[in-house]
């Protein structure tokens, strides 16, 4: 029983990323897309707030969307998919919440 | 039966969810399903007593929680700590509702079939 | 598995309705069945024939119908936010005396009741916000 | 003084062409001219002649049909955002081959020039987003 | 010269405020409308932000929101004023900006 | 002639404003009015170098940006605290522009005519 939390607005704008964030529970996954992406990279204001999810969840981003948005640098703890895998994802996880 | 959870995010007139999201919620009690309903973020301001909206040219939709009983809806949460940060207590609000932690939410959307953000 | 997907956001000035697309596309393309997509709030949009795209951009609408008919997919579009918005159906025209339909090939209006029946109906249900 | 207000919110999902018609309202009421409203982005769905309210719901594209009509505002919805959206005038609706119109009586497509003439002519430029 | 800065959503999911915070000089006004208007409550997190304006900044919310919403307890810098004043304020104030 | 200043605050793709913002700075260039183009919050990464939106469906909107000066567009604003907070610097973008600092900001909006945040 685990949920994979699909977060897709901006984290600078919104507090979606951060909902999740304090909801998700350790086996739950978390899937950046759209605006969300933004929180992907290396910054102070992102580690801060990514330092609130429980250990040892996995995040994601959507490769289609980082690449529109020509983000590079991402920060080594989220991985890049595409929507192959956003599939697979939505599958593996017994149910989803969409945050936006 | 399935358990159909909702998470009621946003404030109660600026935008159209809250409308929406209880509109899924009688939806999903007609068809007699084990229904969640929870307040969270700035949608705890949805059960805020004492809506008057007349002047902004909308209807009190939120009059309408009142009748979730009726239709079976009883397990109605808000999050405390969302009522917390907007200094909100069970006294500001126009139904009982159980006030629950941040592991309990994720309990809750852990155990659900589908879960519903709006 | 059966998925069942539900679209929210605007198609013209936000992402979802793209986003849930491409995610439609990608489960057809892994083999698995998707028993409805519904369109609710501001989606109800997608269901516009009257939409014109600039000559250089694609027209989702278009492409949501394409698809829909295509792959004969259950496309319904949430009646209550369809009236609201001017999204109506030739019957629905008739029963309020407006002077047209606009209700694109492949969407039929219908009730909540059927997202419900699509979540007990299905193994996985996603939703595509803003 | 002379005021134009421009206007880029959703009819039905936000708020801001509530809040733009109150301020409308407001300012005639203070003797001040209204030069020109301006629809952009999602408010031009304001002109749909097509919606449908609830019997207990204010139907604001009527009310803001109305309300132009009665004081022969300059209503100017923008055609680019408008043709995107699935709102067309009859000239629109044959242009580009579609079966139907449905702009709502008292507005007219025009472009962004519309616009920047207003600020150009006006005292105060106010705009109501989300 | 002085601008009247309108913000619109709530200050709990959206960084107009702050935005609109920063940018205003002291002799510009604030006015709170629609969600913005919860910006006016008396909260921790609302003080916060609320220091970060000029000193002397004047802020005003938009009665007809703050009452469908049921707000009791404004925090006591804000003054609730309704459309006319709304006008007059836009009158009074050489330009505009819609925070959203 | 007016001074007309825009504030483009939202991200390129996820919503059609950072391409409303855009027609409307053309627009008023055509007219020939004194524009400033103020990038700030989110709104700096529209000006990032090497989007690639085909796989999203969409058009490069910015692309346009290179056009600017041809349309007598010159006065074109990044927020340097937006950057700053984002770790974007001058080498990310996709064309030069004059950092701001806030109180930089406040005096472009107080001196404006009209001034439109998108």
């Amino acid at each position: 029983m685990s949920t994979l939390h699909i977060v897709s607005t901006s984290p600078f704008d919104s507090n979606a990323l951060l909902s999740a964030l304090k909801t998700a529970s350790q086996d739950d996954a978390i899937l950046l897309i759209q605006n969300g992406v933004y929180a992907a990279i290396e910054a102070p204001h992102m580690s801060v707030m990514m330092a609130l999810a429980p250990s040892g969840l996995r995040m994601y981003a959507l490769a289609e969307d980082v690449d529109a948005r020509a983000l590079h640098g991402l920060t080594q703890h989220i991985t890049k998919i595409g929507y192959s895998d956003f599939v697979t994802l939505v599958c593996e996880h017994h149910n989803s919440v969409s945050w936006n | 039966m399935k358990t159909l959870t909702f998470l009621a995010r946003q404030a109660p007139f600026g935008s159209s969810s809250a409308k929406a999201c209880l509109d899924m919620v009688l939806a999903s009690a007609v068809f007699e399903q084990q229904v969640n309903y929870v307040f969270m973020d700035d949608g705890v301001w949805q059960l805020v007593r004492g809506h008057a909206p007349e002047g902004i040219g909308a209807k009190n939709v939120m009059a309408a929680l009142q009748a979730l009983e009726l239709y079976g809806v009883e397990h109605i949460y808000a999050l405390e700590e969302s009522l917390t940060e907007r200094q909100l207590t069970q006294a500001h609000l126009q139904i009982p509702v159980r006030l629950c932690s941040r592991a309990e939410l994720s309990a809750l959307v852990q155990s659900s079939d589908v879960v519903t953000a709006l | 598995m059966i998925i069942s997907v539900m679209v929210t956001g605007s198609p013209v000035s936000q992402q979802a309705a793209q986003s849930a697309l491409s995610f439609c596309e990608a489960a057809l393309c892994a083999g698995h069945q998707i028993y409805r997509v519904f369109f609710y709030e501001d989606a109800v949009y997608v269901g516009s024939a009257l939409s014109v795209s600039p000559q250089d951009e694609r027209n989702l609408n278009a492409a949501w119908s394409e698809f829909v008919q295509r792959h004969q997919l259950d496309a319904v579009i949430c009646v209550a936010s369809a009236l609201k918005r001017g999204i109506l159906n030739n019957s629905e025209a008739t029963r309020y005396q407006k002077p047209a339909a606009n209700l694109e090939a492949g969407f039929e209006l219908s009730g909540l009741g059927q997202w419900v029946d699509a979540c007990l109906n299905s193994d996985r249900v996603v939703s595509f916000g803003a």
